[in-house]
């Protein structure tokens, strides 16, 4: 089980903030294959990976990252601070 | 140094003062502060979403490589979440160096790193209903002079 | 634009508010402090000579082509002469500007030019004795990339 | 009649921050010429021309510039401000 977070209009789309996930995705990419393939709203939430961005345990990664030992996957866009 | 994510809004001068009150050894001091632009008109409200945990970690380890790259005697990053109205502050940096280069360079390197680096999301508020902040392009290139 | 030549000592906290309060459309205040560098044990004293009338002259040149330059709501400059202690504010730069990089950079010019193009003399007073302070050439030099 | 005013150390060596000199010098490097010639302290002032700076009526001018309708000349070293 992995927590999998949500944020901005990534959130906004999927229409929930977080949830627990029974996955064996290996990487990242399979990750968002098996959610994409859940639900409309994921696939269109994951539609454009060039706008996305992951973070793997609170540091930023990228999609074909390996999912061994993680525990908290977060999938939004590029980030507005500043 | 000194890092706050916050909900609550901050006094720039406050902060300004305390903060260059303990920087024995500096002759610089260089503060930035981002504010909702209120442009009279369409007073734009704005809603900022942060990934808690994850923010204090990035803006963290942007801190430690400013310090390691520069030679500062003190830094500070306040960054509000939450909803802000036109005009207000939303974060403020400050530097302080034993000479105006370092100051500057270290102020504008936290600016272009919690641009792109620090979970944060913007969201434009206005009569014309609500607009997530899309990322510029220069600031993802404004990374590269670093 | 606010440019104040004067003896007495200001409050930065307090210019930095005032300053910040009134920059309507703007996103990005920065604000420079240049301090009497204090290194604990020989605390140096500094005495500010100025040329009254070029100095007001001089600076408000420079500020018109920061305005020129970049695109500024509002910008200020204070600075002091006469005898300050070690760790006083010795002068102080505000830029408020749309966006940060105009902030930054007219900041950044501002201070190039105050440094070696108003007529400002340093002279440092120690246990040692009283010494001018050099012009440096990296200050001169720094006048190139604008 | 000029007004010549001295700032920093080249007021500290000439031992006066201004006086009204009577000249007919055409140019500044003329005028430093002929204060150079009066006296020691002068020509002690005035010995390295590159540590100096000269404004011509609180403009930064150079050492060739003519003095036709100036009324003020000061003399300085590079400025330390900021």
């Amino acid at each position: 089980m992995i927590d999998v977070l949500y944020f901005a209009w990534v959130r906004e789309r999927i229409g929930l903030p977080r949830e627990k996930v029974q996955t064996d995705a290996a990487t990242v990419a399979d990750l968002i294959a098996e959610l994409s393939a859940r639900e409309e709203r994921y696939a269109l939430a994951f539609s454009d990976l060039a706008a996305l961005r992951v973070a793997l345990d609170q540091e930023l990664s990228s999609f074909d990252a390996p999912l061994a030992g993680v525990r908290e996957v977060a999938f939004f866009p590029p980030m507005t601070g500043g | 140094m000194r890092l706050s994510v916050q909900a609550e809004a901050f006094d720039l001068g406050a902060e300004s003062n305390a903060f260059a009150a303990h920087v024995a050894g500096a002759g610089a001091v260089v503060t930035f502060t981002g504010l909702v632009r209120d442009n009279g008109g369409s007073l734009a409200a704005m809603e900022i979403e942060h990934y808690p945990g994850m923010t204090e970690k990035a803006i963290a380890a942007i801190m430690d490589q400013a310090k390691a790259r520069w030679s500062l005697v003190d830094a500070l990053v306040i960054h509000r979440y939450g909803r802000l109205a036109g005009g207000e502050a939303i974060m403020m940096v400050a530097t302080a160096a034993p000479h105006r280069a370092d100051a500057f360079a270290a102020a504008e390197f936290l600016m272009d790193y919690l641009k792109s680096r620090a979970p944060f999301w913007k969201k434009e508020l206005s009569a014309d209903g609500a607009t997530w902040v899309a990322a510029k392009g220069e600031d993802e290139a404004a990374l590269n002079r670093w």
